[in-house]
């Protein structure tokens, strides 16, 4: 396994983590209280000073609010904004710019199409389904709209390895299956889910689908047409981009067909009283003073990690990953929970007789940060059997020193806790 | 946060309640009952309660998962209300919360002197501030129950 | 009126002027594509190098999802978003800390009101008050949820001057009226609205009274246990904060009554596929990953204002409002919109045969950055008989040269169009 | 932006077209119309069309409110759709736009050769991108007549 990290790090001259991780300010100011080894991308990733610096230039020499002044600041702005649609644009390869939504975060853009297409084409007794190893996000809002709408949730299980059965999807389409909404990428197993293969079937029945990206976005290329789902989502701050922007990516045939979700300034053509008419997308769904230093962020970071080379970040990660199944593998007592053949850069495991918040506590102090608890996905747990999970999720700026620590650490705590 | 910090926190009283909780299993003829839950973390547990003609605690116990801090916290906490009034439950969990925090001092000597002084050992979560709900997680819940709450849920 | 100006600029010594405008980088970016006279804060403000630090600071030292890891760094984040929260509750005295939920944006808290209050509450047949200045963002989501519930739209006409008559307010009050919406500040004519009175009046009716502080809490202090109101909103970016995050204040008692309005991580207590229970006020409003840095930089905005004082940044405005209501009034030719007796730092206005689009781009090569268009109120401009007005707002950082360099500019347009 | 600019945006012409807008005022008997609508400004055009029988345009002429660009620009493109076919508009129209955006210079010599000649005055909005959608307005407008649509949105 070392092998195979050291040879990505020598073979590539693109991909050099040291200088990687010099980009990442948070990982070089060492204090006593931060953390180096960062584990916890999968919650929310560290930012490159690239895109810090982008998004407090545009504050201090381009910034106004878009797309409502005649002068040049806010022309500036405008330009800056509508440059970052196209650059997601790209990165998905949509079709056209106008199938690109800025959005809050990812929930922002689910809930989004729950409120607007589900609200609109969905009826009592419809039904929508979902995996198992959904995050909160892609489970709740259904929920929701079968409160307003009666429509239902299906589920497709997990198998023991992490996988769902596509067999088992299949046969639960329905000429009532109006939607299918499921993640890429588990937050919690890794799974890489083969959402193509689910959009063929659901679009031989028929049926739409609604892909949640908040991972996989991060782990592997995204091409929305080639992939043919109706919407994609993601969210920024898991992309190295700034907190508060989402993105949902929707074919623009489909997103002219459905209503406004939320009403304001921009979105509209024209007021009165007494009806109100409405733009085409993407703007229709974009209600008041949108996101606009943080989708100009988001872009930046979009260009960063495409200077790297997403496939360099892929090779990288996944040695990364191989390196750390292995080592904790070798710790006694310690199981991983998600062992799919197709899997990206996220381990879940327990420690035997160690709660996983004690042992993120004492990972901690040795400078390791990991996550604990149930990581929104609280039906997975239940179908796995336990309370809570440990896990460490990678980014592009993890070596093998914070898997080594990680591993060193979990030793450690065996040591105090036990 | 030091590693003398942690030993300070996992202390041999706290790993044993753990491994050996006191009072752990269900009261089938619990007076009230109450679940406490952290949905941030999953940590769920049940209290069952006993009160008796004189609304004193009369049997107290608890039962689910959790960490080591949240079983330990639970154990002594079944420890220290038998025999209080609904009063001195919600008091007793007042002091113990500002233990946790850090907002009072070991100096504090009052009607419950020997409980705090059972219960100090706790105190070591103060340098963990993510780490005070799951001390006080059944503290909640036995508020809860014994205020005749259903649940209880921290943050 | 030049008195009045040098008064409060010798008078306080808290308030200097030229040094607040040196904490603006961006008017001192005086390159020749950058507007220094920026006169359009009201669409959106500039933002002080205090809270750019603040929100770069994070980002570099203490970041992390918040509320989510038993680690530091995201122990730091939490406690940094979490007294943002503190922050904003103390600045609007609000009774305790949980009546304050982050939003995306004020349209975005105005449409979790309608989504949530107005979808549990509203039947066929009730009614909403609104008023004819409202912003689109007050006036499309109760569209859009009456056409959801059948509720109706009922409108306060304004007068001449720009005022609401209070008579004919309390007059439309029935036993129909589930809710009063109205802006404590017209950002087109600058009115304040007696919205003390309109919460008083519409609790005797026992109505429920959401007001828009979009521009209300720029220019004057909010004490919403005073004001009475049950949901009070407003947007970071119009308040020296960055774009990306809004504040809904709620009572708690109300809003622990009222449903979901989004679904996602955070938000809930337990989630099964057969049914979800969710967590009390505000993380029941604020699923998934909310505007983290965002927030912060909202607290640190709230944070300069305050040390400026926000007394004395009305006294500024003030004046400079006198002033430039007095320099334009002198141009030929030029009408000014809203003349409330009670009104803050914005002036609408319209010169004789030149279109406020063709103005505004005749100042903005002067340096002068005005706003033209109908300023997302397209039901008061139809009732001022108008497409289109120039509006000039006012910031705390603007200065008697950015009035004069207006007031010459629409001189030079004069020339040039006529 | 230089004031060099702006006189090159405001030319004599414009602003003539703009005080005196030739063909304006509706067509009672037109054949099509179509408002053009800019929702972030709120200038509002329509545009009223008659064909003849061989569909070609045979009246058109505007009414509305808006800027002197847009006025202007509604006024001169009335003055060069008469008598083209429908394909003629639309193609003229692509590249009057591009005129606009910059994206095409004055050394094209086509068939429109006389109408480009005409409208060039408008190309002083290169250098003022806010203001491109001013000058196309009624562009919109007629074309969505011409394209039997109600209305055109520009951004
Ligand atoms: C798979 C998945 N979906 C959705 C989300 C929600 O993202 P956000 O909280 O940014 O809306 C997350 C992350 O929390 C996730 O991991
Ligand atoms: C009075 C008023 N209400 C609401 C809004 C909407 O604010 P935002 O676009 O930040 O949601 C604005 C500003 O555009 C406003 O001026």
């Amino acid at each position: 396994m070392n092998v195979a990290v050291a040879k990505v790090e020598s073979d590539s001259t693109t991909f050099n983590i040291e200088a990687i991780r010099r980009e990442f300010p948070i990982l070089n100011e060492a204090s006593e209280k931060n953390s180096v080894h960062f584990l916890d991308s999968g919650a929310s990733a560290q930012k490159p000073d690239y895109v810090l610096k982008k998004m407090d230039e545009m504050y201090r020499t381009g910034y106004a609010n878009v797309h409502r002044g005649a002068y040049t600041l806010s022309q500036l702005a405008t330009d800056a904004y509508e440059g970052a649609r196209k650059t997601v644009a790209t990165f998905l390869n949509a079709e056209s710019v106008d199938e690109i939504i800025f959005t809050r975060s990812a929930t922002g853009a689910i809930n989004l199409v729950a409120g607007s297409f589900g609200r609109a084409f969905l009826e009592k007794g419809d039904e929508i389904i979902i995996s198992e190893m959904e995050h909160h996000a892609n489970i709740v809002p259904w929920q929701l709209l079968g409160e307003a709408t009666g429509s239902k949730l299906k589920v497709v299980p997990v198998d023991q390895d992490g996988n769902i059965s596509i067999d088992t999807f299949q046969s639960m389409l329905t000429n009532k299956t109006k939607l299918v909404a499921v993640t890429h990428m588990s937050n919690v197993l890794g799974t890489i889910v083969p959402v193509r293969q689910i959009v063929e079937l659901a679009h031989a029945n028929g049926t739409a689908v609604m892909i949640d990206g908040a991972q996989g976005v991060v782990h592997s290329k995204v091409d929305v047409q080639e992939l043919g789902a109706d919407f994609y989502v993601f969210t920024g701050h898991k992309l190295y981009g700034p907190s508060g922007v989402g993105v949902l990516y929707g074919k623009k045939e489909l997103l002219n067909k459905m209503p406004p979700y939320e009403g304001g300034g921009d979105m509209i053509e024209i007021v009165t009283f007494e009806k109100s008419t409405y733009r085409d997308a993407p703007t229709k769904f974009e209600a008041g003073t949108p996101p606009i230093v943080e989708s100009v962020g988001l872009a930046a970071a979009i260009e960063y990690i495409e200077n790297i080379g997403q496939d360099n970040i892929e090779i990288h990660e996944d040695n990364l990953l191989k390196f750390a199944t292995s080592e904790l593998q070798k710790i006694p007592g310690l199981s991983i929970f998600g062992l799919s053949e197709r899997k990206a850069g996220i381990i879940s495991f327990n420690v035997e007789g160690i709660h996983s918040h004690d042992l993120s506590t004492i990972l901690d102090s040795r400078g390791v940060s990991i996550r604990a608890g149930h990581h929104c996905a609280q039906p997975l747990m239940k179908k796995m059997g336990v309370e809570a999970t440990a896990r460490a999720s990678l980014g592009l700026y993890n070596n093998k020193e914070d898997i080594v620590a990680l591993a060193e650490g979990i030793k450690f705590a065996k040591e105090i806790l036990t | 946060m030091s590693v003398d910090d942690l030993r300070e926190l996992y202390q041999e009283v706290i790993l044993d309640h753990n491994k050996n909780p006191r009072n752990y299993g269900e009261l089938s003829d619990a007076s009230y009952t109450a679940d406490g839950n952290n949905p941030l973390c999953g940590d769920r547990l049940t209290v069952y309660l006993k009160l008796d003609d004189n609304e004193l605690v009369n049997e107290v116990a608890f039962t689910g998962k959790g960490c080591a801090i949240s079983i330990a916290s639970a154990s002594m906490m079944t420890t220290v209300v038998k025999g209080k009034t609904v009063k001195q439950v919600n008091d007793l969990f007042d002091k113990f919360h500002k233990l946790c925090t850090g907002e009072s001092d070991e100096a504090e000597l009052d009607e419950f002197e020997d409980e705090i002084a059972k219960l100090r050992v706790m105190s070591g979560v103060r340098q963990f501030p993510m780490r005070v709900k799951c001390a006080t997680l059944s503290w909640h819940a036995v508020e809860a129950a014994i205020n005749k709450k259903d649940t209880a849920t921290t943050e």
